[in-house]
């Protein structure tokens, strides 16, 4: 195993210094591994948590900031932060109109937070909860336990961060946080398998020749292995089961295309050429765009993409300024 | 053999339960690398490792007291799947067990199957979903029948964990329909349950407990 | 070789043609490779230009825009561009108060450089040239062909982005990057070689339990070779001949803890924290802070940290809006 | 064996290095892989696929016309370290060459010094620095040699070609001291440096063309 690291149960708390050394604009709660702002927003409105194992950088902390999440709460290398955490990151921030919780679909996540949600509760906090489930890879079905909660987590938080900023009630901010949950799916790929510190080699072996198309963003084989293909097949395996799932065309789409840790921005913008032309002939009208690492599975080889339909509240919550280590503009 | 185990024992379950996590950390990362995230190994030995910590640095002298800071110190330290499951677990057993300071057969036998019906309602498996219900509710049911068919208390552990064993190796053919090995699909089938897997090492440490 | 790209030879052009969708507020000139701004700046103010070989994303493309870069020119992977194309970028950047070419210091860049300016002074074009060469793994001596230039790049591009905005002339402009290329040291590491695309395997074999000390950012071996060491050691192996060669201490600085393209933000904050003690331990007060992917190496696995002594003046360069897809605030 | 080339000899040889260093694509790149940063196969080959590409689409009827041609062309299609030494040495050559039909032996030697001053001025570079120099100059004496000694063109050539490739297998024990290969200091040892590798292939491929 190679990495930038020292021993391997340390790795989540040496970069929660890291990051918190980085941006003083952050706090660091080393204690329960919640990152909030330094100045907290104003009382009255309703706060944004958001949270999940770690190895997904720069989410969840890099997006804690003016007109995105108020606190994150980092559970360890892929694995969901525990209730009392959740809890404390709620505690921390709620400034009184309650606490909206953003929980990607993992069995795991979603008992934790449930679990903080009722300590919030029992301690007179207000929680909404919006479980985001995007990943088109998994049928949501009885024989699965849902669709996971990929990419599109990092577009909602951005959005309902916004909302959360102009001083919307909770009832309306986990609504529309639910619409949008309606309106996105993602679909990813990974050249090679991620090295889970604690476990010291790659999680699974991908032959020089092979890819796995249909990956979540833990490290988890995918769907179904295919012979590795160039970039505009791939683009084809990513565009096809999420057009399939969502009738995107016509209208205005934000879409996001994401490297899983371990590929270059060459090949992220390679990448992006190829699916945004698809996108276009399908009739799909990009309105925004991000490319780069946003949600990573970390060293993976790989990509995936999210298009989520939009609407002019949208694009209006989207231009608003934002102040994250991980996602900035407007300010 | 007694016929009731105290505080004692149960610290001694606890502890075996650790050192075999420990121990068995690797494989059970293996396991869940086929078709997990790689991390039920670390999640198992972190929990239990402070769950011991925990029990050794207290005193608690009732078996409610002692299980439920098992299940407690699993909730608050483990995360994933696996800590709600576990804490849920010991958490309903202390419940059940009550200020006792030792339980018998019966008291035991009810305390497993709160367990059990904790896990169920935390993470609504069924059987045959490919989890660590399919080792553990056979286990509790061979614990009862045990104990209906007149065997002692060592001998309704033993065949707990036999039955926890054999659950688990069932679990191999099967398509995972709860957790993250429910993505896979079909390719999840071919591959031990992890935490039917963890699950067969808590039955064995209980009978081994018992057994002295 | 496993990259989200199509054919080899086409990965630079498909990669500019993703960036240009990706970025609207961008103008690419696909015969030349050459990226400007879609909204040329005022007429009047001095323009800056930089380029070289491409596998640096997001550098130089990725800095064109208000507040840094007015153009980048993208040679082939890791080959500088040729004098024609980089003599066309000056052409249409030019506002008429003379270009900066920023050069990193190699003798291809150099040579083709030169004779870009000589063919723009002959088109009457008043061109400053600053050339960069902060990496301290190289000597400076009659043996070498001197210090590559490499992460301080990213810092100066911005810096005197900033100034070249602010309305300042050629010469003063010159001065300004001579003076930053002198106050600032880089060291970078590698994990693993990277792929070149044309190449089609790792340029270098590097075992599993060794790791490269000292490299540039042309996947090219390091200075020596080192068993693999934890962060912390390795924070010593980068801060150490940079203090070596730069008196830091005791005031402000820039630091820059870059990834190489295939380490992860959780590995490369990790580091952060790392260098960041020994830095603070040494005197030197971080005043400022970029933790993450500026100038790659395709997808090697490494970082390299770079150290520019500040003051008011650098700061208050630094904090101007600047509005890039690689850097972005303010606006 | 005639004791003049025409431009018909001289496309040829632009021809046989295209296929030279097509054909050694890998080889050069290896060689660039060890030492410096993989790029000098795909420089060269590109360089001189798009060279060989303009060549056959003009109609130079004079040495300089054609030889300028070919040194434009790789300036403004390879980048890097190769372009501008590789172009200038063209461009060069055909400046000292003139607008002539034909070269004799002694013009052909003085354009070829002419392109190794060129390279010298731009690259800066002296002999065991491990560069094209190391490869390029000794072929250039050879070729004067040869013709001093009263050898024709195609014995000058021939020589020049030999000391090529001497001058190339020189300089794997060199430590460089120009270009990227510097960086390595003592580790540049060892290697072939690839720029006068692809030399060797220039001045075998002009032997060649002369031989018809
Ligand atoms: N809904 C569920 N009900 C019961 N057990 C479950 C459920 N979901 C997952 N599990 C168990 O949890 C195990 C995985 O635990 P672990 O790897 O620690 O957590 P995570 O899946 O969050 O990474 C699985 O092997 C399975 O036995
Ligand atoms: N200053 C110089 N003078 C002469 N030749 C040089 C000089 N610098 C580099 N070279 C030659 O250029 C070759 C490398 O060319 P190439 O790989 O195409 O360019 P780059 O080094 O820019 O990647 C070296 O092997 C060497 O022979
Ligand atoms: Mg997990
Ligand atoms: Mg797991
Ligand atoms: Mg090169
Ligand atoms: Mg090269």
């Amino acid at each position: 195993m190679k990495k930038l690291i020292n021993a391997p149960e340390d790795v989540l708390i040496e970069s929660l210094r890291g990051l918190s050394l980085a941006h003083p604009e952050l706090s660091v709660d080393f204690e329960n591994h919640v990152i909030t702002r330094a100045t907290p927003k104003e009382q009255g409105k309703v706060a944004v948590v958001s949270g999940g194992g770690s190895g997904h950088e720069p989410l969840h902390g890099g997006y804690v900031g003016h007109g995105m999440l108020d606190a994150a709460v980092a559970g360890e290398v892929f694995t969901s932060p525990t209730p009392d955490r959740v809890q404390a990151a709620t505690h921390a921030v709620d400034r009184g109109a309650g606490v909206l919780h953003i929980v990607k679909n993992y069995t795991g996540d979603v008992m934790n937070f449930e679990m903080a949600a009722e300590l919030a509760a029992a301690e007179g906090i207000e929680v909404g909860t919006v479980i985001v489930d995007d990943d088109v890879a998994v049928q949501d079905s009885l024989y699965t336990a849902g669709r996971r909660g990929v990419g599109l987590t990092v577009l909602l938080e951005k959005l309902v961060g916004a909302a959360a900023e102009e001083g919307r009630d909770l009832a309306s901010i986990v609504e529309l946080a639910t619409r949008i949950n309606g309106q996105g799916r993602s679909m990813g790929m990974a050249l090679t398998s991620c090295t889970v510190p604690a476990a010291g080699k790659p999680t699974f072996d991908l032959p020089e020749d092979q890819m796995e198309i249909g990956i979540g963003i833990h490290g988890e084989p995918g769907r179904h292995r295919e012979p590795i293909a160039p970039a505009k097949e791939i683009a084809r395996m990513l565009v096809e089961p999420i057009l399939g799932d969502l009738d995107a065309a016509g209208g205005p789409a934000i879409v996001m295309l994401n490297g899983m840790g371990g590929s270059p921005l060459i090949e992220l913008y390679l990448m992006y050429g190829e699916v945004a032309a698809l996108l276009e002939k399908a009739g799909v009208q990009i309105a925004r765009n991000l490319v780069g690492d946003y949600i990573t599975s970390l060293d993976m080889a790989g990509c995936s993409l999210t298009v989520l339909k939009a609407d002019d509240e949208l694009l209006r919550l989207w231009d608003a300024p934002v102040r994250t280590p991980g996602l900035r503009w407007g300010m | 053999m007694p016929d009731t185990i105290d505080t004692a024992v149960l610290t001694d379950w606890v502890h075996r339960f650790r050192d075999a996590v420990t121990d068995k950390r690797e494989w059970l990362t293996e396991l869940d690398s086929a078709i997990g995230d790689a991390d039920h190994g670390a999640n198992m030995a972190r929990g239990m490792t402070a769950a011991v910590a925990k029990i050794d640095a207290g005193s608690a002298s009732t078996c409610d007291e002692l299980l439920k800071s098992v299940g407690m110190t699993l909730v608050s330290s483990v995360g994933g799947a696996s800590g709600p499951l576990y804490g849920t677990f010991f958490l309903r057993m202390g419940m059940t067990a009550g200020a006792a300071a030792e339980l018998d057969g019966a008291g035991l036998a009810s305390a497993l199957r709160a367990g059990l019906d904790g896990i169920v309602a935390r993470g609504k498996a069924e059987a045959g979903d490919k989890t660590l219900f399919d080792a553990m509710a056979p286990a509790v049911d061979a614990f009862d029948a045990a104990l209906g068919d007149g065997g002692d208390l060592a001998e309704a552990a033993l065949s707990a964990a036999d039955a926890a064993e054999s659950g688990r190796d069932a679990t191999a053919p099967l398509v995972a329909r709860k957790g993250r090995a429910s993505y896979l699909g079909e390719r999840s089938a071919g591959h031990l349950d992890p935490g039917a897997a963890s699950t067969a090492l808590l039955f064995r440490a209980l009978a081994d407990a018992i057994a002295g």
